[in-house]
């Protein structure tokens, strides 16, 4: 048995002055399990002990939101007596070691965090970083990572309907697997975690504990290097059908009236849910871990009260219901035991074979959580990008662009995802710049996307936090969806060095700008931090600054949804203004090799001018395509929704003054692309509205047309645009 | 028409199947546990999509073994249907209820996009809304529906007009003959792996998959 | 008693996984290497003294579930 | 050569198939049946005649591909 000390404590990743306020505390030398308990709940990762200061200063609230961050998930109103409840959480240390399991748990922790409020799943996205497409470990990647997400979402019958993927050499030591799931329930029945009522059992249901992941969640917090091969054991394995049975036997019990409070065991498993719950209620709670079910024998207490095991609740239940309860699980195949019961001496009692093996005071174990207002250090700002000559030509730029790593087709990879399991995937991936799934039962629809643009970030932590933020805001805006919240997953390298702490602190000041300029407030979300890789020089390179968005949207009718695909025999039109901003552009980076300059500027009055401008057009029925600009500017744009709808185009656009690479592939920010019969109409409305607008030229045939008379056919955009995942996996 | 959805743990397309029956029949079917031992009066059995027991040993293989399947047995040998979709296939050929076997897809992924399927007959309960020779537009999502069968069962299948639909458009999972569905001898018992059940409304994208559920309504009215 | 139960695709029936192998194989330099057939195996545990008699029941459940004998076959062997 | 490459889970990490495997069995009425892990085995035709060579070039298939080291292991045996 190893001796507690400040040594051990250290290697649980307690600094010298967490450690004596843990002594503080608990005024004695703690046992290993107590130990163990205080060193995950003071984790990074449980406690946010780096980002807390700065996460309070975002935006949660708006007249829809029911439950803002704190909760499991968010929840918001979304109209019938419904709410729809979602969160986005990161897998990402656990999927650079095994990215199958650690896709694949990610997304059963996800859709934990969503039915455990409540609410049944109905979709899921997936928002992916890998390193660089060169480097002989993606591949690898991002096969497990793929197979993981789609094995456990199609398993469970979840539709998954979209998500994003960037490459970039930052994560090729440290990939990010960001999941997120939305899920429906009636507002009247949403389920908390504050335990409740002295002397109600304490009912684990679930599979059985492991000896899985044991620190996982210390590891999520500590940063990535050669060790990383020593601590594999502790990776952890789903169970997507025990899942399954796990939803189900869940909601079949949320009918009833029998729980009071009910948790799901995520990282750090027991404790943190046990913690939390005693915590949020004001109550003690007493456990017995002899009636823990578990899977491997001789398991110690530091073991069960650490083991990640997968798949398991928490659930204070009313004593009366108790053999009620137990028949639901009995009847879905799951464990089910009552291990312990709340108490009024507001401390977490551990037994194990007759010993307390732990017993801390839960107000100071949560009051006292060490937190930083740790050093942050301005990043300097980007110099700006001088007159860039165009080396290729606009067809070449635009074959190149539309086939490069960030913009080729994402169809390889939605392929191996169920998108249409429960028959209710109105916009599928790549249909619409936001999926669209009705709920059942209903005409309401949800509008789900997931945005961010790392390099913009790393160029401009501020600019590129508002970016992500608005950037979901247009998506859901283009399928004619009302922008309600937003979910975040923080990805950032290691706070403890100030640039890092820096680029977090911006970017946090930047979504909330933009979430309070467009009344889109962040309900749920996560941090990962620590996202670094160690060289074997020794230093360290960090992940882009990757804050990535999940946005969710409304819709009254799921009907009035609309596509990003061209419409034969129409006109189409560009709304916002185009300045031709080649900073940080992909036109940069694929045709010049460079990732510099400033990224475009974002006008947030004009951000929303133009978006509430162009839903009202949608829901008027006006508009038979929409697709908002970002990757890749106009050009790809319109390449886009050429490729979805078969439909091509033939470009008549007046001098505008800008170089034609600069037009046709700036990322001026606040644009739509939008596909109408009566383009003058549309444009003579916007211009009354304040808003920058001008014809494109009129859809047919099948072939882009440039202005210069050259086509580029669609059948060659197609081939380069499919081309990137095939020939990069299918080798 | 009187129809019952079987449930098994890890099934997952029993909404989307009841929503399809319902739309063509007005009528709810009845979810049927797999525990149960007997079956309601019925005209119709579906077994419908989804990854039954995790799917762990063999597709479908533990669920084939489930106390209602001696009940749908019973019930096929009496002159009822069955349609199994996806996971339903699945556990039916393990059944040993129709011939052959499905295997893992020859790309050896997970594979979720539409397919075209050819109506390979139209005198069916199962295919008398379409006519022989149409084609139309299903889902898939399935990892395992690599259709096999010894040459002589394949051979006997073609010759006895008991396959039911074969992929149009290519054949993306390495299937023997590209067949996607088949029936039993006496033609009661069907079973495929797209999905009509999820393109029965244009709100999804199509109804291509609702001459399946109107032909069955139809052939039960009479 | 422990007992291995190994199943493997008859001889003629398409192999997707072990082709996948091969293929995987070849590409990794492995040039040497001919057919590849890919099966399962399953080890149980078995309340059971008799090996005889494990060998046995271990037989039933490869012909009731362990294998599909449309496209399986499978052996047994009891290992302590 | 003919070799055999039998890969399992570690001890310790869960193995959803063969819970579930258990599971079944129990159903179908085997009670005496414990804990069930369920595996993969790789049967490979190696153009070679030493055996001893056979087998390391199999450990090392194992190695580069056929077991994923971070929870399974494997062992590997030269049938012929
Ligand atoms: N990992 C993924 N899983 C599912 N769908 C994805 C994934 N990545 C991208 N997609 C889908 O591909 C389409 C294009 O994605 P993206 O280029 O990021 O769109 P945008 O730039 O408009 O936000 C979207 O429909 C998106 O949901
Ligand atoms: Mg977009």
């Amino acid at each position: 048995m190893k001796t507690v000390d400040q040594g051990l404590a250290r290697e649980f990743g307690l600094t010298a002055d967490e450690y004596a306020k843990l002594l503080g505390i608990m005024g004695r030398t703690p046992s290993l399990t107590e130990l163990g308990i205080f060193s995950v709940m003071w984790s990074e990762h449980c406690s946010y002990k780096s980002s807390r200061v700065w996460l309070k200063t975002l935006p949660t609230t708006a007249p829809w939101v029911i439950h803002g961050p704190g909760e499991n998930a968010g929840v918001v109103d979304i109209g019938q007596g419904l709410a729809a409840i979602f969160k986005m959480e990161s897998h990402n240390h656990p999927s650079f070691i095994e990215p199958y399991q650690g896709a694949a748990t990610g997304v059963g922790g996800i859709l934990r965090d969503v039915f455990t409020m409540g609410a049944r799943p109905v979709a899921n996205l997936n928002a992916l970083r890998f390193g660089s497409p060169e480097n002989p470990n993606t591949r690898r990647i991002v096969d497990g990572v793929v197979r993981g997400v789609g094995g456990y979402g199609n398993c469970v019958g979840v539709p998954t309907v979209g998500g994003e993927i960037n490459f970039h050499p930052s994560y090729d030591g440290n990939p990010l697997v960001n999941a997120m799931t939305v899920g429906v329930a009636r507002q009247d029945r949403i389920f908390l975690s504050a335990a409740a009522g002295i002397g109600n059992p304490v009912v684990y249901v679930g599979s059985r504990t492991g000896r899985d992941g044991i620190h996982g969640a210390t590891m999520a917090s500590a940063e990535f290097d050669e060790d990383a091969q020593a601590k594999r054991p502790t990776v952890q394995v789903g169970d997507p059908f025990v899942e399954k049975l796990l939803i189900e036997a869940c909601l079949e019990l949320m009918a009833t009236d029998a729980i009071v409070a009910i948790q799901d065991m995520g990282a750090a498993g027991l404790t943190s849910s046990s913690v939390e719950m005693a915590g949020k209620g004001g109550v003690g709670i007493d456990l017995d871990l002899d009636a823990v079910p578990q899977r491997e024998t001789g398991m110690t207490a530091y073991e069960m009260m650490l083991s990640e095991s997968q798949e398991r609740m928490l659930i204070v239940i009313r004593p009366d219901r108790a053999d009620m309860a137990r028949a639901i699980f009995d009847k879905w195949e799951l464990d089910f035991a009552v291990i312990g019961h709340l108490t009024d001496t507001g401390h977490i009692v551990v037994r194990h074979q007759g010993r307390v093996e732990a017993d801390i005071p839960l107000a100071p174990l949560a009051d006292e959580a060490p937190l930083y207002r740790r050093p942050t250090a301005p990043s300097p700002a980007p110099a700006p990008l001088g007159a860039m000559h165009d080396p290729v030509g606009i067809e070449d730029a635009l074959v190149t662009l539309i086939g490069c790593p960030d913009i080729a087709s994402r169809a390889w990879v939605w392929d191996q995802y169920d998108s249409t399991v429960g028959g209710q995937t109105v916009r599928r991936p790549g249909a619409a710049d936001a999926a669209v799934v009705r709920i059942e039962d209903t005409t309401l629809g949800l509008a789900l996307t997931t945005d961010c643009t790392p390099r913009y970030v790393a160029a401009d932590a501020r600019l590129g936090g508002a970016q992500a933020v608005a950037e979901a805001w247009r998506n859901l805006t283009a399928v004619g969806a009302r922008p309600l919240a937003v979910t975040d997953n923080l990805n950032f390298g290691n706070p403890e060095k100030p640039e890092v702490m820096g680029q977090f602190a911006d970017a946090i000041a930047g979504m909330g700008e933009a979430c309070r300029a467009l009344d889109f407030p962040v309900v749920s979300g996560n941090v990962s931090l620590y996202n670094e890789t160690r060289q074997p020089d020794g230093s360290t390179v960090s992940i882009l600054p990757t804050p990535a968005i999940g946005g969710l949207g409304v819709l009254e009718d799921a009907g009035s949804a609309i596509g990003i695909g061209l419409k034969d025999g129409q006109e189409l039109v560009l709304l916002g203004a185009t300045a031709g901003a080649l900073g940080q552009s992909l036109w940069l980076r694929e045709i010049h090799g460079r990732e510099d300059g400033a990224p475009p500027s974002l006008d947030l009055a004009a951000e929303r001018r133009t978006g509430d401008f162009v839903r009202e057009r949608i829901l008027s029925g006006a508009v038979s395509a929409c697709h908002d600009l970002s990757d890749g500017g106009l050009l790809v744009g319109i390449a886009e929704m050429a490729m979805a709808g078969e439909v091509g185009i033939k470009l008549d656009v007046p001098a505008s003054g800008i170089s034609p690479h600069a037009y046709w592939f700036g990322e001026d920010q606040g644009r739509y692309l939008l596909c109408v019969d009566d383009a003058a109409g549309l444009i003579e409305r916007a211009r009354r509205a304040g808003i920058e607008a001008r014809p494109l030229g009129r859809t047919g045939g099948d072939g882009l047309t440039l202005p210069s008379g050259a086509t580029i056919s669609l059948a060659r955009l197609r081939t380069a645009h499919r081309a990137f995942f095939p020939a990069l996996m299918d080798r | 028409m009187k129809a019952g959805i079987v449930v098994f743990p890890g099934t997952n397309r029993e909404r989307d199947m009841a929503i399809a029956l319902k739309g063509a029949s007005g009528r709810a079917p009845a979810m049927l546990w797999h525990r149960e031992t007997a079956l309601p009066d019925l005209d119709l059995v579906v077994l419908p999509g989804g990854f039954s027991h995790g799917d762990y040993l063999r597709s479908g293989a533990m669920a084939a073994h489930a106390p209602i399947m001696r009940a749908v047995r019973d019930f096929a040998a009496r002159g009822g249907y069955v349609l199994g979709v996806c996971n339903g296939f699945q556990i039916l050929t393990e059944a040993q209820m129709l011939p052959g076997a499905l295997l893992r897809n020859a790309g050896m992924r997970f594979l979720s996009h539409d397919c075209r399927l050819r109506v390979e007959r139209a005198d069916t309960v199962f295919t008398r809304g379409w006519s022989q020779g149409d084609q139309f537009r299903a889902p898939m999502a399935h990892g395992d529906g690599n259709y096999a069968a010894d040459p002589d069962t394949l051979d006997r299948l073609e010759g006895e007009g008991r396959v039911a639909f074969r992929y149009a458009d290519g054949n993306p999972n390495g299937s023997a003959r590209a067949i996607a569905g088949v029936f039993s001898d006496d033609l009661r018992i069907c079973g495929l792996m797209p999905h009509p059940e999820d393109l029965v409304d244009p709100l999804m994208g199509g109804i291509d998959g609702k001459p399946l559920f109107d032909g069955l309504v139809e052939a039960f009215v009479q | 008693m422990r007992v291995r139960v190994s199943v493997m695709l008859k001889d003629g029936v398409l192999d997707p996984p072990g082709k996948a192998i091969g293929h995987a194989l070849h590409t990794l330099g492995f040039a040497n290497v001919g057919e590849v057939r890919a099966g399962r195996v399953i080890e149980l545990e078995l309340d059971e003294t008799d090996a005889a008699k494990a060998k046995a029941q271990a037989d039933e459940m490869g012909r009731q579930l362990l294998a599909n004998l449309v496209i399986e076959s499978f052996t047994t062997e009891v290992l302590a």
